[in-house]
Order: structure tokens, then C-alpha cells, then sequence
């Protein structure tokens, strides 16, 4: 059985993501303390609610650089939708509230305004994908001009990026607790692709 | 984005209901069947819509859907009914729903529905509008057309959440009223993200509906539980011009 | 007619050759005795376990079965000894014709802890088959027999099991050399055997029903049979103490119920033979106004080659037994397939072979030959 | 001990009802409010909807059945043959699941059908080591005696309709419909797997029942599947209810099928109606009392419920009537503990397990003598002697 924490930062659907990620057999613990996330071998950045309540509980217990060390020594960790804005240098939705800036990217409004339901995702010259199928997203803000090196997908017809990823660190824009059969699969392949975690 | 086919369950006295005209409501059954079977029939999305809110507040609601994560349900949820405050739409989603049913009352004689959209985000929020072309303010809120307009004219123009409109007339119906329906869509030219409720039970029905641009989902309700894997035949029945999500 | 040398079989059943004097049955049991059948169980071992994987679903075979000696037999074994695990099938008879002890056994069967699964064709349709079969050929059960054949593999063919299982080898046991398959336990040619050929459609409809009331009575093709891979094993080749006796004794102690009546009104001496209903009796009757033996002579043939007896002692026995019948199951019978006993009598009397017997007015036919010596 | 559910105005059923019932504003239950519909609808243009539906699968093809019909020695199922085969001219096969246990009157009412119509039939019995072990783990866990046949009966048909490749499977009476009033009749409701589980087996079907239980084999309980969706949908298997396309009077049918076909009833002790489960020599005994035990009502309530929405009887009758039927000692109590191998004494745990007032019956020891050998000494109501020759709880008897 694999370890994996749910960061804590006041905002989320903890409930099912904690359902989703026991089913993919691992114990799912949920906190904030800086030693956890040293030791777990997944940090989980949830996904639903605003980006300035999550930088304020980051800040108050001080785990941004250890969340940061965990992105330098290849420790996989995987943001999801806001998790995902959080790990770029900030937000449009919350201006004076800066990211984690592990992405060298910004979080802005979406020109669409908003982006909710099924979309397929499509990576940028890359070979072994993962099945191709739909994710669901429920999105207002996204992320744009990613300068980093790594692994890249859009969705759709969109120019926000649907997931990047960079060392061990996955960002994602959509829901894989709520996208059926094609998000057990994407974690599967995370695990074997990118992580290589297995049980 | 992909259209979508939701399923639309209304809740009174803790059962799933079938609605007809919003008025008669006959049980069907706990939500924890119906749901694990919509996920098996590769359902989009599972519209809740508590009606015996009045009894009992949203609170014992919480327990229900975080009982309903410990089904391993990986579909989405978004649950209405009997949320009057912000932190009723907090304590809904932290309980595992992804968006959140407000009624048009909220926007219309208070200032709690742009609370809660600056709150969750925009993209959480589906806002109810029943159409009722018999009666006007029905007591279950229905509005006749230039009513919608007139609600419709309180949201910014390029508000990101959706709106589910639904046809009180057909609620239950084999069909939706297509004369209707048709002028409908002509006063909500230029709209979006628009749901379609009320009748949608064959896949006829629901391929016309989804080629309308306005249209992102048709909302599926008693036609659900009448037939056995009701919508996944749907889905496989429906040629439209407009491509849909096939779960493997 | 003549008789085999050893045993007091005729050489009058349709399709059997003797063979320097003996009647195959004999000539089986002679040689039986050479055979290695520690390699014939494994094997059918070993052909048995192969095929079965190939089923799909839970059961790995079919075993047909009436809940009489010989299907009790063979399903114990093949679970309790071949390890595998069959469903039991069972065409019934209809609820009148099925005797109680019948129901009894059937019950005795599922309780000895199998899944059992009856398939019942339409009692009318049954009926009247049986009145046109017996008014044709004075044999009723030519087109219940069909019946009985067909029901085990179209069930094996709709659930996808592979390994059908069977008691006897009739080529083999009996001199059906018709149905003769490539090695001793290949039952595929079954369904050559003489009563099951010739029920063309139009016999069937002849009767006045649509195609769709005889499904039951349709042998599947042997293109069915190759299209779905299904293999026929006669179980009863490997096994060294298989019989009429051996199966029902060890029927017996395992809850057959037997025939109760004396062999006075059957000829059935031990009461262990078609116990599952009792118009059989009938049609042994009937059997040995053609050939000039019935069931009392299978009985002694048995004891005979086992030494169990002597010709000479058996001689008296078939004189007094064979083709006994009560007037009771004639009544029965008549009124079942609603003709009277003169007709039954008409008939009886018209597929009686004149060679061997004489026909008395009033009273039943009688023999011209003496039991034991050939005749004329 | 009144029961805390509210009670509908107009009849016995209270909002407990296992199947889920909904009252509406005037104090009406869902289940009242669709018999209305008995008296509303036009029954002509309903029963043309099923001939359409009848014709639409005739002509398939000669070589197999137009439909399948699930038959049991009691209930409607002489009603609805007749109706399948000389109503709607179509060619049914008929499929029993054997429970196991039967009584001497269902073995008969079966025998009967088979020879009263032009149909050929199909009867599957589950291994009885298995049946027993099914029967005592859902009786532990579920309280229920029934979960074993229920469960057979509604997947046996499903299952020979995928095998066969035959489509259409006509059931009866739509129990959801009928009692609580789940669809209306012009819903057309359908045969559902989610039905099936959630209000037929309680819950838990075969492939939950290993939470009870887990040294059970999954092939043993192989009987029981239910098809695949993949399987379903590759033959186009569907079920409908004559329930929704005709006015469905219970009584009214047995009436039919006892004058035309001789179909058989069988006296119990805790109904006063004969002709709605004889074929089980238990649901109206020992499961009819833990059926109280659990949901407060019996078998009568729901006879006397459906006379009075037929305007058979009036509400404050029945209830009267309820009283006097409700209490009443089950007959076939030893035959079912001689089936199941165990002494009267062995169900008193289970019985106070399931008790209102568990604690003062612990207190008083009262339960240990619910039941006992003695209970039934003198048992003038002897079934046995008003059965045929064969006994009751047979598994498999010749009937005629």
C-alpha cells in the first residue's frame, strides 16, 4: 500500500479525492505539517475553492518551501485544478496572493470565462499518452504561457493548458476523482509513466 | 467542450422521486442504487435536487453525499436544494459536490448569489430557472418568458456558471412541448451554458436539443428509471450533428 | 431368429451382427476383460479436463439425466471421481406420465447437492406425437425419444458448455454400429442412432402445429455441433463395473427409489430399469412381439455374462417374464393418448413379427419359438 | 406498540414501506394516489399499446419462442399465460426458478399450467446444500427467508433470455407500482437490474451476499446471475409488466384462472385470502412473522390494502381485520426448521434479535420460549391434511 497526503489548506473536496486515491490502493492521510510532506510518497494539492484562501493557509503553516524541496528532489506530487493554479507564480483571481511559482507560468481569467463539462486533451509531441479519452474540467481561471520545459496537453480547442508536467510534479487542470474510468486509468499511467510508483 | 447528458434527481422525504409538473412526486428508491447505476451507464454529470429542503435543512444532506463518496462514485455532482447562504454552498462542496443549485430568488431579492460566485468561483454555480407558460410566479417560482428575460438581465453578461432551464409543462412527460421549446430558444438567442430539462426521455428529443448552440446539456430525469440501461442506449441512439462522450 | 451361443439374446434387434455366433454384447463383455481400464480412466481423465476448460460460465459440463440408475451413476462419478463439475439436465415427461417414484428420484439427484435444470415440452404437443408414433410404428416413444436426445445439447450449445457427458456407447454395449464415433468414448455420432433418424419437419407438422411448438424435438445439426465445439464423451467406457446391476445397486444406496410393483405386471425383475414412468413397460411389450425379447432377457443376459447364472437357468425365467404387461398400464396408456384398447390391440397385433408369434383372438399373441433354440 | 410512521388516510400502508412511500399534501400515499388510475385510464388504448408491442416481436423467426414468460405454482401466472398466449397470440416458454421448498399445492398449480397450455417449460433448482446455506445466511443478516427464490426467479428468466437469444420477457404485476405507487401506469416502466436490487433483494444481490458470508464460492450462487449490461444489451433483452396495460385486479384474476383453468389455493393462518401465495408453504408463515417484526405489517396488510383501494372493504374494517390475522401463530414452522435441519428452539435468537422490545424481553427471558416444540402441539391446523398426497416442502414432486 502507498502513502499519500492530501494538503491541507482550507479549501477542497477532500472526501472524494480521499475515496478516489484508497481505491488506487494508497493510505490517504490529510495535513499541513511540513514533515508529512517530507515523508509522503504522494503530496496531493486539492482542487475546488479560491486561490487567495489557499496561499493565505499555505503561508500561515509555512510549508511552501518544503512543498518547493519536494518539486527540486523529484517527489511526486500532483496539483488538480486550483491545486494546479497554485503551483504557477500567481493568480489573476487573487493579484497580491503569489503561487508557489514551481511552474514558470501565469494563472489568468479564462477568455471563455468559463470552461465546464467533458474535453478530450491533447499533448504536445509526446509519444506514450495516456488512453485517449475525456476528463472533466469546471474551471473560470487557467493557466497560459508556460515557459518551463515538460510535458504538455491542452484541451480542446482551448489555449489554457489542460496538464503539465515538470520532475514529479503534475499539474492538472481537470478532475480525475470525477472523470470515471478515463481518470483511473490517467493516474495508473501517472504512476507507471511518471512516478513509478507502484504497490 | 462536449455536450453533455446529465441526470437530473429530485429528492422529497429521502427518496429519489419521479416529478411530474412538479407537483406529484412517487418514490423510486435511495440515491445510493440509482447513482452507482447512472456512473455505470457513463452518466456526464448527476444533477440532485433536494425538494424537502423545507423539513430538513441542507445540513443532513451533508451526510448523504459524503455517504455517497464512499461509493466510489467518480462522476460529478451538483446538488441544489435549500441553499440560502454561503456557507450552505462551503459545507456542500467540501462535502464532495462539484457545483452548487441556486434558485433565481437568490439573484433576484438578495445579494448571497454573487456572494457565493466571488466565493466558490463562477464555474460552481447553476442557476434554476423553471418555466411555467401557465402560470406566472407559480409557487414553485416558475417564470413565464419575459420573466426569464428580466432575471436573465441581473447576471453579467459573460457570467461563467450555467443556468438549467426546465419545462414545468413537460416535467414527466414522454416529450418536451417542441412549440414551446422553440420559443424559448428564440428569446435566449445569444446565451450559452444553457441546460434543457422537463420531457427529455428519448434520444430524439435530447440529439435536437443539443444541436441548438445555447444548449451544453440536456438534463434527464424520470425517463431514467423506466427503462433498463436507459442511458446508455440513449447515448448510443442519439445522432447528432454534435459529437458526445462515449464511456468506455 | 438365432440365438447367441453364450447369452439368450436373438439376433432380431435392428442393426446388430453377430459375430462367430456370439452377440456383441457378449463379445464386449469377453474382451472387456483384457482391457487396461486403468488407461481408459485416465484417459478419459485427461480428455474430460480438457475440454471442460474451454466451457464458459460456471459449469464445465452436461450430464443428461432421468434420476434413474444409470444418470445417478455417472453424475456421482463425475463429480466425486472425474472432479468435474457438470449442471444435470433433464427432459421431463408430462406431470401425467411421470411417475411419482420418477419425481422422487429427480429430487434425489438435485439433493445429492447438483445444480439441476428441467427443460418440459408442451404436454399436448407430447401427446399427440405419442398417439401418432405408436399409431405408425407401434412404438410410442420414437418421438419422445427425441425429445429426450435433443434437450442436452441445445441447452449445451445456449450456455456455451463444451463437454457433454453420456452413459453408454450404444455402437459398443449394445451393436449400434451406426453410431460408431473415431475412438471408443466419441459420442459425436449419436445422433445416427436408428430410433433418432428419420423425424424429418413434415412428420412433425403432420400434426397440425407450426415449426416453432417442436423446438424441443430438434437435434442440433452436427455443423451446430462443430460451430460450437461440442464433444459427446461416453463415460460409461471407462468405467470396468458399469451395468444394469452394478449402476442400480449403487443407485440404490445412494436414494433411487426402485419400481415396487412385481415383475408379474412388468418383467422388470429388480424394478431398476426407465423407473422414472411406466408406460415403458408398453412399449417392452410391444419390443417383444417384434423381436422376441424383452426386458426380462436383458436382465438375465447380464447375470449370464457376469456367471451370475447359467443359459439353462435363465431360460425359464424369459419364458415366464418377458413381455409381461399389466392390462392396468394399457389402460392408462390408452387414455392417455385418448385411443381405445381395441385400437391399441389393432395395432399391436399388426406390428407383431408373424414368424415368431401367433396371433389368438381374444387373448394376447403367443409364441412359436422356445426360448433358448433358434427357430424355425 | 403504535408504530411512529404516519399512516396514509385512505389506507393501512405507513411511510416505513420497504419499497419507499411518499405521502402528499392531503395525507394521501403515492401507492393510492396511482390505483386511482384504475378507474381514470382508458384500459382499450392501453392494452393496444402491448398488442403493438406483442406484434412487434411475433414475426421474429420460426426456429425459437416469441418471449418468455417467468411462471410460478401461484401469484398471476395462469392470468398472464392465458393473456401472453390466447390475448396477444404470442409462443412463450415458460421458466420456473424452484426455491427448493414447495407446497403440495404449488407443485399441483404448476403441473396444471404445463398441461393446460400449448407451451414448453423450463424449471431450474439450485443445488439444496447451497439453497440452505443462502437460506440461513439471509435469514441471519436480512431477516428474510425469501432473498434465495427472489433472487432466482428475476435473474433465471433474464438469464435463458440472453442464452436463447429471445428479447422480450412479459412479467405480471409491478410489485413497486401495485403497492407504493413508484410509476405511474403510463410510464410503461420496464424489467431493471437496480429494481431488482435495491427493492426485490433488499439491497444485496448475489454478488454483495459474500459480505455476509465470505466462504461462499462465487460459481456456487452461478444460479443466480444476473446478466451483463454488455449481455443485455447484445440480445436486446427487455421485461415488461402486464400490470401497465391492463386494469390489474389480483382477485379478479385468480377468479378467472381457478374457474377456467382450476388453479388451486392454499389456506393459511395469517391472511384470510388463499389465492395469492400458495405455491410457498413459508411466506405466509414463518417470513410473514419476521416481516412483521421488521416493517410492523404482513401479507394481510397488503391484501387488505389492495380491497380497499378496489373499494372492497373500508378502511377502518381492515384494520380491525389486520388485528385479528396479525398475531396469529404461523403454520409450517417445524416443517421449515425439519428443512433447514434445525429444532424450533434455534430461531429464538434471531426472532429477538429482530424484537421492538428487545431489552424488557431480555430482561424477562420471555424470548427463550418464543418458540419451542411444545409451541406447536395440538396444532389443529394441521396443512398437512388439507394438502395432497405429496407433503408439503417438496422440492420436486409430479403434481397431477
Amino acid at each position: 500500500m502507498k502513502k499519500c497526503l492530501i494538503l491541507d489548506y482550507g479549501v477542497g473536496n477532500i472526501a472524494s479525492l480521499t475515496t478516489f486515491f484508497r481505491e488506487h490502493n494508497y493510505i490517504v492521510s490529510f495535513g499541513n505539517k511540513i514533515e508529512e510532506i517530507e515523508n509522503t510518497e504522494l503530496l496531493i494539492l486539492p482542487g475546488v475553492g479560491s486561490f487567495r484562501t489557499a496561499v493565505e493557509n499555505i503561508n500561515k503553516s509555512g510549508v511552501a518551501t518544503a512543498i518547493q524541496d519536494r518539486h527540486f528532489k523529484q517527489k511526486p506530487i500532483i496539483g488538480i485544478c486550483l491545486g494546479f493554479q497554485l503551483l504557477t507564480k500567481e493568480s489573476e483571481e487573487s493579484p497580491s496572493f503569489p503561487g508557489l511559482n514551481i511552474f514558470n507560468g501565469f494563472t489568468r481569467r479564462l477568455e471563455e470565462f468559463s470552461r465546464i463539462g467533458w474535453d478530450k486533451i491533447n499533448f504536445e509531441d509526446y509519444e506514450n499518452c495516456p488512453t485517449n479519452d475525456y476528463f472533466y474540467f469546471n474551471h473560470s481561471f487557467g493557466i497560459y504561457e508556460l515557459q518551463n520545459f515538460g510535458i504538455k496537453a491542452f484541451a480542446g480547442t482551448s489555449q489554457c493548458c489542460a496538464l503539465f508536467i515538470e520532475n514529479s510534479t503534475v499539474g492538472v487542470q481537470f478532475h480525475p476523482e470525477r472523470s470515471q474510468n478515463a481518470g483511473k486509468e490517467f493516474i495508473i499511467w501517472l504512476e507507471k509513466e511518471i512516478w513509478n510508483l507502484n504497490d | 467542450m462536449i455536450k453533455r447528458i446529465a441526470a437530473t434527481l429530485v429528492i422529497d422525504s429521502g427518496y429519489i422521486v419521479n416529478s411530474y409538473n412538479f407537483k406529484i412526486h412517487l418514490p423510486v428508491g435511495k440515491l445510493k442504487y440509482t447513482i452507482q447505476r447512472l456512473q455505470d451507464f457513463g452518466i456526464d454529470e448527476i444533477i440532485i435536487l433536494n425538494t424537502s429542503h423545507s423539513s430538513t435543512s441542507s445540513q443532513d444532506f451533508i451526510q448523504l453525499l459524503k455517504s455517497i463518496d464512499s461509493l466510489h462514485i467518480s462522476t460529478p455532482i451538483t446538488y441544489g436544494g435549500g441553499i440560502t447562504c454561503v456557507s450552505d454552498a462551503r459545507e456542500i462542496i467540501r462535502a464532495g459536490a462539484e457545483r452548487v443549485v441556486v434558485s433565481s430568488k437568490l439573484l433576484v431579492n438578495s445579494n448571497t448569489f454573487f456572494e457565493i460566485c466571488s466565493y466558490l468561483g463562477e464555474q460552481a454555480l447553476v442557476l434554476h430557472m423553471p418555466i411555467d407558460h401557465t402560470i406566472v410566479q407559480s409557487k414553485i417560482g416558475g417564470h413565464d418568458l419575459n420573466d426569464f428575460q428580466s432575471v436573465m438581465n441581473l447576471l453579467p453578461s459573460n457570467w461563467g456558471g450555467e443556468v438549467m432551464v426546465s419545462f414545468v409543462e413537460s416535467d414527466g412527460a414522454k416529450s418536451p412541448n417542441w412549440h414551446n421549446v422553440n420559443r424559448f430558444l428564440v428569446c435566449a438567442i445569444g446565451l450559452k451554458n444553457l441546460i434543457l430539462a422537463g420531457g427529455f426521455a428519448n434520444a430524439q428529443d435530447i440529439g435536437r436539443a443539443l444541436s441548438f448552440d445555447q444548449i451544453s446539456a440536456v438534463a434527464v430525469g424520470n425517463y431514467l428509471h423506466r427503462e433498463e440501461l436507459s442511458v446508455r442506449n440513449l447515448k448510443l441512439n442519439i445522432e447528432t450533428a454534435v459529437e458526445i462522450r462515449h464511456s468506455k | 431368429m438365432r440365438y447367441c451361443d453364450s447369452c439368450l439374446q436373438p439376433d432380431t434387434r435392428p442393426g446388430t451382427l453377430f459375430y462367430d455366433g456370439k452377440c456383441p454384447a457378449c463379445l464386449f463383455s469377453i474382451n472387456s476383460q483384457i482391457w487396461d481400464w486403468q488407461s481408459r480412466v485416465s484417459t478419459l481423465k485427461q480428455v474430460t479436463g480438457e475440454i471442460a476448460t474451454k466451457s464458459n460460465g460456471n459449469y464445465d459440463s452436461i450430464l443428461g439425466v432421468s434420476g434413474g440408475k444409470d444418470s445417478t451413476r455417472l453424475a456421482l462419478w463425475a463429480r466425486d471421481f472425474l472432479g468435474l463439475n457438470p449442471l444435470l439436465v433433464s427432459v421431463t415427461y408430462p406431470p401425467e406420465q411421470m411417475a411419482k417414484r420418477g419425481a422422487n428420484n429427480l429430487n434425489n439427484l438435485s439433493e445429492l447437492g447438483f445444480d439441476l435444470y428441467t427443460t418440459s415440452p408442451s404436454p399436448i404437443i407430447w401427446k399427440q406425437l405419442m398417439q401418432k408414433s405408436f399409431l405408425e410404428s407401434a412404438n410410442w416413444a420414437k418421438s419422445t425419444e427425441l425429445a429426450l436426445f435433443s434437450g442436452v445439447p441445445q441447452i449445451a450449445i445456449e450456455m456455451g458448455i463444451k463437454l457433454i457427458l453420456w452413459g453408454e456407447n450404444p455402437a459398443l454395449q449394445l451393436g449400434a454400429l451406426e453410431t460408431m464415433g473415431k475412438t471408443g468414448w466419441d459420442g459425436n455420432q449419436l445422433r445416427n442412432m436408428n430410433t433418432l433418424s428419420g423425424m424429418s419437419k413434415d412428420w412433425f407438422k403432420s400434426i397440425g402445429f407450426g415449426e416453432s411448438n417442436f423446438l424441443p424435438y430438434r437435434y442440433p445439426t452436427q455443423a451446430e455441433f462443430e460451430l460450437h465445439d461440442i464433444q459427446i464423451v461416453f463415460l460409461g467406457w471407462g468405467m470396468r463395473t458399469w451395468g444394469l446391476m452394478d449402476n442400480g445397486i449403487s443407485a440404490s444406496l445412494n436414494g433411487l427409489e426402485s419400481r415396487e410393483t412385481s415383475a408379474f405386471e412388468s418383467s422388470d425383475l429388480i424394478g431398476l430399469t426407465s423407473v422414472d414412468e411406466d408406460w415403458v413397460i408398453v412399449n417392452q411389450m410391444i419390443k417383444y412381439y417384434k423381436y422376441g425379447f424383452g426386458r426380462a432377457t436383458d436382465y438375465v443376459n447380464e447375470w449370464i455374462r457376469r456367471g451370475k447364472i447359467n443359459r439353462n437357468e435363465a431360460i425359464p425365467i424369459v419364458e415366464k417374464f418377458d413381455g409381461v404387461c399389466s392390462d392396468e398400464y394399457i389402460r392408462t396408456f390408452c387414455e392417455f393418448i385418448s385411443i381405445t384398447e381395441n385400437e391399441f390391440w389393432q395395432v399391436v397385433q399388426s406390428n407383431v413379427n408373424k414368424d415368431i408369434f401367433s396371433i389368438n383372438p381374444g387373448t394376447r399373441p403367443s409364441r412359436k419359438f422356445k426360448v433358448g433354440s433358434n427357430f424355425p | 406498540m403504535i408504530n411512529e410512521f404516519t399512516q396514509c388516510k385512505r389506507c393501512l400502508y405507513r411511510t416505513n414501506h420497504p419499497l419507499g412511500l411518499i405521502l402528499d399534501s392531503n395525507g394521501i400515499c403515492s401507492g393510492c394516489l396511482v390505483h386511482e388510475e384504475k378507474d381514470s385510464l382508458d384500459w382499450d388504448k392501453r392494452f393496444k399499446i402491448l398488442r403493438e408491442i406483442a406484434e412487434s416481436y411475433k414475426l421474429r423467426n420460426s426456429n425459437n419462442y416469441d418471449c418468455i414468460v417467468p411462471v410460478t405454482g401461484g401469484q398471476d401466472t395462469f392470468f398472464v399465460v392465458h393473456t401472453v398466449i390466447h390475448e396477444l397470440g404470442l409462443n412463450p416458454l415458460l421458466v420456473n426458478f424452484n426455491r427448493n421448498f414447495n407446497s403440495a399445492v404449488g407443485i399441483k398449480n404448476l403441473a396444471i399450467l404445463r398441461t393446460s397450455f400449448l407451451a414448453d417449460f423450463r424449471q431450474f433448482t439450485i443445488n439444496p446444500v447451497i439453497a440452505r446455506k443462502i437460506v440461513r445466511t439471509t435469514l441471519a443478516n436480512l431477516g428474510t427467508v425469501n432473498w434465495l427464490s427472489i433472487a432466482g426467479q428475476t435473474s433465471l428468466p433474464v438469464r435463458i433470455a440472453c442464452e436463447l437469444g429471445i428479447p422480450l420477457i412479459i412479467w405480471g404485476g409491478h410489485q413497486g407500482v401495485e403497492q407504493v405507487g413508484m410509476f405511474s401506469h403510463t410510464d410503461n416502466v420496464e424489467m431493471t437490474s437496480r429494481y431488482r436490487k435495491e427493492h426485490d433483494l433488499m439491497g444485496y444481490d448475489e454478488h454483495n451476499i459474500f459480505e455476509f458470508d465470505p466462504d461462499f464460492k462465487l460459481e456456487d450462487l452461478s444460479p443466480l446471475f444476473y446478466p451483463s449490461d454488455d449481455l443485455i444489451q447484445k440480445n436486446c433483452v427487455r421485461g415488461i409488466f402486464l400490470s401497465n396495460f391492463l386494469r390489474w385486479d389480483p382477485v379478479a384474476q385468480h377468479s378467472f384462472a381457478r374457474e377456467k383453468y382450476g388453479y388451486l389455493g392454499r389456506k393459511s393462518r395469517r391472511t384470510y385470502y388463499e389465492f395469492d401465495n400458495p405455491d410457498c408453504p413459508v411466506y405466509l408463515g414463518f417470513q410473514d412473522l419476521l416481516k412483521v417484526q421488521r416493517f410492523g405489517y404482513g401479507k394481510v396488510t397488503d391484501q387488505l390494502v389492495r380491497d380497499i383501494r378496489h373499494k372492497r372493504i373500508t378502511k377502518s374494517s381492515a384494520a380491525i381485520v389486520e388485528q385479528e390475522y396479525l398475531n396469529k401463530f404461523p403454520e409450517g414452522i417445524q416443517e421449515f426448521a425439519d428443512w433447514l435441519g434445525v429444532s424450533l428452539k434455534s430461531f429464538n435468537p434471531l426472532l429477538v434479535s429482530q424484537d421492538k422490545e428487545f431489552a424488557r424481553k431480555i430482561l424477562t427471558e420471555e424470548w427463550r420460549s418464543r418458540l419451542s416444540d411444545s409451541s406447536i402441539e395440538g396444532d389443529i391446523f394441521d396443512s398437512k391434511s388439507e394438502a395432497l398426497i405429496d407433503l408439503d416442502f417438496t422440492n420436486i414432486g409430479k403434481g397431477i
